[in-house]
């Protein structure tokens, strides 16, 4: 009888969990912006990984055919030095998006644990590492970014990626704090605690979860500013090494005013690529925190 | 309120001293010998006996904590030190400063109005046209690269049309200082807030929204007085506090993007002055602007506190 | 989801809006900016000058000092004994009355004109010519082209307006670099420490000076303006007023109004300035070196031991297509020494570029081919980044890896941490003389990268002492020799150099422009403005 | 019946909810009466439609709610003059019409003291303001005026008091205060949803004894929505009992309590628990959970719950009988009695 009722109360869960999820597809499935965002969000990202796998040729310059405008050879026209664009979008946009990618999730992670520690145990712990957050939060990350390129004064790859990590974890940590915060009164906290769970089980396997859609949510909308970040840098010359192609390093043309005005296809290709695709994480992300996120109706 | 005010001041101290230590340990761990800078490399295997004895003068030579102090004793007397080239760094801020908060302070300014502005009638006539234009504006305003909307904005408005100046902050010979302060600032403000107001626009909106639900809405209904208080005394006075956090928040973001948007405009901020110091790494230039700008961080942050305070009751009566 | 679609494609428009606009409407951009200058800029009758402040050669908080390079704006202010005619190597005295040089080439005699004043009021002496000569020997921010010259002057002496220098060994040049040197006033900066001569904003940021003009407003970080020098004894120039702005980029400066003289010898200015009806672009001859200079190993005994090997660097030069790199400049000609090909010196030896032999010649010098090649470079501007990006994709056919960096000084980097092995710089050249000078094993930067050789100094002494025409290809072909077996320096091709002079802007006929980073006469005092 | 006697009286009141694309009914067909004067309890489970009820009347329900009613008319009563008052008929729910009447002919104390009160606010002035707006009175008379309504709610120290802010205040005082805000401009009808359900139950105890002198010194009319049964019999002078958004049973006090005839009010009051519950004796519970609004079968709501279902009641939609004079059920038990609209 009983083991009737648990799987039964199972199946329940089962099937309210499912029909949940059903709602909440359909939910974002109606949501036409959203479905648009992930649409161009996967698809403009498996033409960059196809493209990375195809192995097409980006780095070969043709002086002969340089500044060539779009046409059937080179769909996007040829850059600076003859190399063809679209080869450069899509390899530069691997590496866009790994950036993009790789420090989001990663701040996200660091800015989630701090937040866990500093919220559920308060006191000490929490000033402390708030204090260490307002430090950072001091520096415009811009200004902290180059600094740092200052210190490491190298334009690798891999600088760039911790210095993002580093500097991007504090709006993650904030918000899981606070929410850590208000969480750790309720109840079923309480009643773990009296179960005498270990502390870093309630932390990440009770309390973590609730707190998972706005992460997720704050992950992808970081994608987005991380992307225009490394633009940013690109910029002002502080970005990944020219070797590397990104689309910041691409769109890094627009500097030559000639270029702006005489050679369009060589940044506005780069351009409608960043701008389409943190227009499309931005939808999908606005879209998920509908979803996800049961006050904003 | 005065106590308040006091401690946060006091808590500024401690975040301040720390930032210095980050700020100046980190940067000695470049490994930047400033001589290789001050002199030219004929003098220094020249006269290497001279150039020990500028070094020494200079005090390179004493442990890194003792320039630390002396450093930051310097700084409390108003000597910011020099920049490799030799000039007062000073003297470079005093002029650089105000045009990069003239710069930032517009586009806070217009942002914010602009930004809560939109955001507010956004919650106010949910999906209304205002509403629909002003979030796919904002998510558009979120998606172009700054210096790649300046660099359309010039491109647009001081070559093709020619009505604003593409560069620098004041024109030679300019007769009505208004006049052309308005023609310089108008493109990098424009290009700074585009970015801001996109952010603020959301939040402003989702904000009202959440207000706008909330009981004492219904309250104040229920009392029978016009829409518009409903909506401004009770509504946006709520709504405000959140949003100033956010708009605090941005701050770092808004002196960052003055950075791009300088180098994109040729415009004399701080945001040049420190980039083209890091590029020569000139970091005694490197470490004033790091440390000013993060100085101002905190202070923003500490008027946003005493504002937040004079709005909510909760905070100015110690809750 | 309609709306924002037609968002986004106006969003798309707005983008092409720029970019075709401006490629297909070259003669509308030209009126655009005429009425831009209309809107923008102030009074008529100003000379409007620009100076960039991303090229490194000044900042917007002084006057550029015109001991680095002698552009137009400290040409206007200050003079020196002598004005070269455009070829640089011809003159005719300023601020000198006359000058005599001695049979053996030692002694040289140069009278001052008389009555000479600075702008404000002192009289403008001897003294200030011999100050000057000292100060720049002391100095940080020189220009070698002086020190390397006033090296050789063993003794000097002044009475009343006669100036004596006595040479250590004959310098043929001696004429042409004082003509180029600017004489500055010994009572405004005697008092400054030496070090920061350059950098004394109170002195430079309201100069005393000798020329057409003094400085009327600076306004630090934005501009500042010149007026005429009411002391100035020669005929005084017709334009009354010139403003000089501090730009990141010429091209915008000049499209949007305010930039009636500039120059510059990018591809992407060159272009886009051409296609402007408004301005007349004139090519100018001058010697601008784009080379590589392979790091190699400093007085102080330090080594960078993977490019000891002639071997190595050879091949490097033959991995490198450079006749296909001079197309990413307007108008390059690829050269292999210092002596251009077409100059009659040229021995007529060629690195010729050929992949598959490259690929081999490294594999059997014995490069570790898994260390990558390094490579500095401090132009930032996009014609060479795409330059650099060029080289390293020839540098990885021939199978080595590369990493190229942007960095602050493509010569001190290289001594001061030895993590580079090619510096690619760029030098805009005086003579072919301060090409070879750097060989020198005393030239102070040079010796900390080729070790302090002295295998080229013989063969310098002799170009420098050299007064025929058949004594100097003598010496120029033993340098050459002397250059293609040490390969320590390689120059690519040089570049030529473009002047833009806006309609705004009536120059007299006959003028010549001659480098624009060196003084020559313009005969500007009958430059008038529309 | 005469509108003196009826100050509110509402027609088939459907209120509809549009959310995921589609129409939810949640106020289905409601009709009821308020007598002037006296108390009119409105019970059931939560989510039964009683607060929708009230806020569609008030026009308090957000843009995806579709308020239609044959009538809702108050009619108010001025120096012996009767004004009648068309709500339904009023289109901008937040416009003058419905503005000139919240306040001084209507208002509502709402469930949560906690949220009713704006934050930045002096409770004083919250109080005041649509003292002000109806009265155009000055600030200082509209003290004087919301000094004398806290004296009279037992609000201690009312001088001090009226300048702080509700984060000051506890529960029970909060709730007074927004009693305050709804008796300020002394309103005919007072709209009380679960006003204590929020408090201890001591504070609740003398809320409602609160609410009661008013009603009975001043003679006003008061809704009140609960569930809770003891409050009803304290309280109320007829009670509407609600399921699933529709009036199951309706009547006076009396009626409902001891002439039960629902199957559903005899289960909510058998779920009450008294003091002294007998040893052994159990609490019941009604079997099963209220269906899901969304997807209804036809039929009574609440056969499934029913220990007196018949198949005729999972047939079609049942009608309502009055089995005696104001009492009216909705139950095919009754189905010998007149129907009623």
């Amino acid at each position: 009888m009983s083991n009737t009722t648990t799987t039964s109360i199972k199946a329940q869960n089962k099937s309210a969990s499912s029909s949940l999820l059903k709602k909440n597809i359909r939910k974002f499935l109606n949501n036409k912006l959203a479905v648009f965002g992930l649409i161009v969000v996967v698809f403009m990202t498996l033409a960059c990984i196809a493209g990375a796998i195809f192995q097409v040729d980006y780095a070969t310059p043709n002086l002969t055919s340089m500044k060539a405008a779009p046409d059937s050879a080179h769909w996007f026209g040829t850059d600076t030095i003859g190399r063809d664009l679209y080869a450069r979008v899509l390899f530069g946009g691997c590496y866009s998006i790994l950036i993009g990618v790789f420090c989001a999730v990663l701040s996200s992670v660091i800015g989630a644990v701090l937040g866990a520690i500093a919220g559920y145990f308060g006191g000490k712990v929490d000033a402390v590492i708030v204090r260490i957050s307002e430090v950072f939060q001091a520096f415009p990350q811009l200004v902290l970014v180059m600094m740092l390129v200052a210190i490491l004064n190298k334009r690798g790859l891999g600088n760039l990626l911790f210095i993002f990590v580093v500097t991007g974890w504090m709006t993650t940590f904030r918000m899981v704090r606070n929410e850590f915060m208000s969480l750790k009164g309720e109840t079923y906290v309480k009643v773990c605690e009296a179960f005498g769970m270990k502390r870093s089980n309630i932390m990440f396997n009770q309390i973590l979860p609730n707190v998972m859609s706005p992460i997720i949510v704050s992950t992808t909308t970081n994608v987005a500013f991380f992307i225009l970040q490394e633009a940013s840098l690109s910029f002002i010359g502080l970005g990944v090494a020219d070797s590397t192609p990104t689309w910041g390093n691409i769109l890094n043309a627009a500097k030559s005013v000639s270029v702006v005005t005489n050679q369009w296809w060589i940044w506005v290709f780069p351009g409608l690529a960043i701008s389409l695709f943190v227009l499309a994480i931005n939808f999908l992300g606005d879209g998920l925190r509908d979803v996800l996120d049961p006050k904003q109706q | 309120m005065l106590k308040f005010i006091l401690k946060k001041l006091l808590m500024m101290i401690p975040m301040l001293l720390v930032i210095s230590i980050i700020v100046f340990f980190g940067l000695q761990a470049t490994g930047i010998d400033p001589i290789n800078f001050m002199v030219s490399p004929e003098v220094l295997s020249a006269n290497a006996d001279n150039v020990e004895a500028l070094r020494e003068s200079l005090g390179l030579n004493d442990p890194l904590i003792v320039q630390y102090f002396r450093w930051l004793g310097n700084l409390l007397h108003g000597d910011f030190g020099y920049a490799f080239d030799g000039t007062s760094i000073a003297s470079t801020l005093a002029v650089r400063m105000p045009y990069t908060f003239e710069l930032a302070g517009y586009s806070l300014i217009l942002s914010a109005v602009i930004g809560i502005g939109i955001g507010i009638i956004s919650a106010i006539r949910q999906n209304g046209i205002i509403d629909y234009v002003g979030r796919v504006l904002a998510v558009l305003g979120q998606a172009v690269p700054q210096f790649l909307v300046g660099i359309i904005l010039i491109q647009i408005f001081s070559i093709k049309l020619g009505w604003f100046p593409a560069a620098n902050r004041v024109s030679p010979g300019a007769t009505n200082q208004f006049l052309d302060a308005f023609q310089h600032l108008f493109l990098p403000v424009t290009t700074l807030t585009i970015g801001m107001v996109a952010v603020l626009m959301r939040y402003a909106r989702n904000t009202m929204l959440d207000v706008l639900n909330s009981d004492y809405i219904k309250t104040a209904r229920s009392k029978g007085i016009p829409e518009w208080k409903v909506y401004l005394k009770h509504g946006f006075r709520n709504a405000m506090k959140p949003v100033l956090v956010i708009l605090m928040f941005r701050i770092p973001t808004l002196i960052g993007g003055s950075v791009v948007v300088e180098s994109v405009f040729s415009y004399p901020g701080i945001g040049m002055t420190m980039t083209n110091a890091i590029v020569a790494n000139d970091y005694n230039v490197v470490m004033v602007t790091t440390l000013i700008i993060a100085a101002t961080m905190l202070i923003c942050s500490f008027m946003v506190d005493v504002l937040n305070a004079i709005m909510d009751p909760r905070v100015r009566l110690g809750e | 989801m309609k709306k924002v679609l037609a968002l986004v494609l106006a969003a798309a428009m707005a983008f092409s809006m720029v970019a075709c606009g401006g490629n297909s409407n070259s003669a509308s951009s030209g009126t655009a900016s005429g009425s831009t200058a209309n809107t923008v800029s102030t009074a008529d009758g100003t000379l409007k000058l620009v100076l960039s402040t991303t090229d490194g050669s000044s900042t917007d908080d002084k006057v550029p000092t015109p001991w680095m390079n002698r552009t137009l704006p400290t040409n206007l202010m200050f003079r020196s004994l002598f004005l070269a005619d455009s070829t640089l190597t011809s003159v005719t005295p300023d601020l000198a009355e006359s000058y005599d040089i001695s049979e053996d080439g030692l002694t040289y005699t140069i009278a001052l004109k008389d009555g000479l004043k600075w702008s404000d009021g002192e009289a403008l002496t001897a003294d200030d010519v011999l100050w000057s000569i000292d100060a720049a020997l002391g100095t940080t921010q020189v220009n070698s082209i002086y020190t390397s010259a006033f090296k050789k002057i063993a003794s000097k002496s002044s009475e009343g307006n006669v100036i004596t220098l006595t040479l250590s060994e004959p310098y043929s040049a001696m004429i042409d670099v004082l003509a180029q040197f600017a004489i500055l006033p010994k009572h405004s900066l005697e008092s400054v420490d030496l070090m920061k001569l350059d950098s004394d904003t109170t002195f430079w940021q309201n100069p005393v000076t000798s020329g057409y003009y003094m400085v009327d407003e600076f306004n630090v970080g934005n501009y500042f303006t010149m007026v005429p020098n009411p002391n100035y004894e020669g005929t005084p120039a017709k334009i009354e007023k010139v403003t000089v702005s501090y730009v990141n980029d010429y091209l915008t400066a000049a499209q949007s109004g305010i930039a009636d003289y500039l120059y510059g010898n990018a591809t992407d200015l060159v272009q886009a300035m051409q296609s402007m009806s408004n301005y007349t672009a004139t090519p100018v001859d001058v010697l601008f070196y784009k080379y590589f200079i392979f790091n190699m190993s400093g007085v102080d005994g330090k080594q960078n031991e993977a490019m000891q090997n002639v071997e190595v660097r050879k091949a490097i030069m033959e991995a490198i297509d450079r006749t296909t790199l001079a197309t990413l400049y307007p108008s390059a000609n690829v050269l292999n020494s210092g002596v251009p090909n077409s100059n009659e010196a040229y021995n007529g030896f060629e690195y010729k570029f050929d992949a598959e032999k490259a690929k081999a010649d490294i594999q059997a010098s014995g490069y570790d081919m898994s260390r990558p090649i390094r490579i500095c470079y401090y132009n930032n501007d996009q014609t060479s980044i795409d330059l650099i990006n060029t080289i390293a994709f020839y540098l990885e056919q021939a199978g080595l890896k590369v990493e190229t960096t942007l960095s602050n000084d493509g010569t001190t980097d290289l001594f001061t941490n030895r993590n580079y092995d090619i510096g690619f710089k760029g030098k805009s050249s005086f003579s072919m003389d301060e090409w070879y000078s750097e060989y020198l094993s005393t030239d102070a930067l040079f010796a900390n990268i080729f070790g302090g050789d002295t295998s080229f100094d013989a063969a310098i002494a002799a170009y420098s002492a050299a007064t025929t025409e058949e004594e100097k290809t003598a010496a120029l072909k033993t340098l050459q020799e002397l250059e293609q077996e040490k390969v320590y320096k390689v120059p690519l091709f040089t570049v030529g150099t473009y002047v833009f002079t806006s309609s705004n802007v009536k120059i007299p006929e006959g003028v010549t422009f001659c480098n624009p980073l060196y003084s020559c006469d313009l005969n500007f005092a009958n430059w008038e403005v529309a | 019946m005469d509108t003196k006697e009826i100050i509110l009286d509402v027609k088939n009141l459907n209120t509809t909810f549009v959310s995921d694309r589609k129409e939810v009914r949640i106020v289905k067909n409601v009709s009821f009466q308020v007598k002037r004067g006296t108390a009119l309890a409105v019970v059931g489970e939560s989510g039964c439609g009683k607060s929708v009820t009230m806020n569609s009347i008030m026009r308090f329900l957000g843009k995806n709610a579709k308020i239609e009613a044959d009538s809702i008319q108050y009619n108010a009563l001025r120096d012996g003059k009767v004004t009648e008052y068309h709500l339904e008929q009023i289109k901008n729910p937040n416009g003058p019409e419905m503005r000139a009447l919240r306040g001084p002919d209507m208002s509502m104390v709402f469930q949560d003291p906690m949220s009713s009160l704006n934050p930045v606010y002096k409770v004083g002035d919250q109080v005041a303001e649509g003292l002000i707006q109806h009265t155009g009175m000055k600030k200082k008379e509209a003290r004087e005026k919301v000094l004398e309504m806290f004296r009279k709610l037992g609000i201690p120290d009312p001088e001090e008091r009226i300048d702080c802010y509700p984060h000051q205040f506890s529960g029970g005082m909060k709730q007074r205060v927004v009693i305050a805000i709804a008796m300020i401009c002394n309103p005919e009808l007072i709209i009380c949803d679960e006003p204590t359900t929020a408090l201890d139950v001591t504070i609740q105890a003398q809320i409602m004894e609160l609410l009661k002198d008013l009603q009975v010194k001043e003679g006003k009319s008061i809704v009140l929505i609960t569930h809770n049964m003891g409050l009803v019999a304290e309280m109320a002078d007829e009670v509407c009992v609600m399921y699933m958004g529709r009036v199951v049973e309706f009547g006076s006090l009396e009626d409902v309590f001891d002439r039960t005839s629902h199957p559903y009010t005899k289960a909510l009051l058998r779920s009450v628990p008294v003091l002294g519950l007998a040893d052994g004796q159990k609490l019941e519970t009604i079997p099963g959970s209220t269906p899901n609004p969304a997807n209804l079968k036809p039929g009574c709501e609440f056969a499934d719950r029913c220990p007196e279902c018949t198949a005729a009641c999972r047939e079609k939609d049942i009608p309502t009988f009055e089995i005696s004079p104001g009492h009216r059920v909705r139950c095919l038990k009754y189905k010998n009695f007149p129907e009623v609209e």
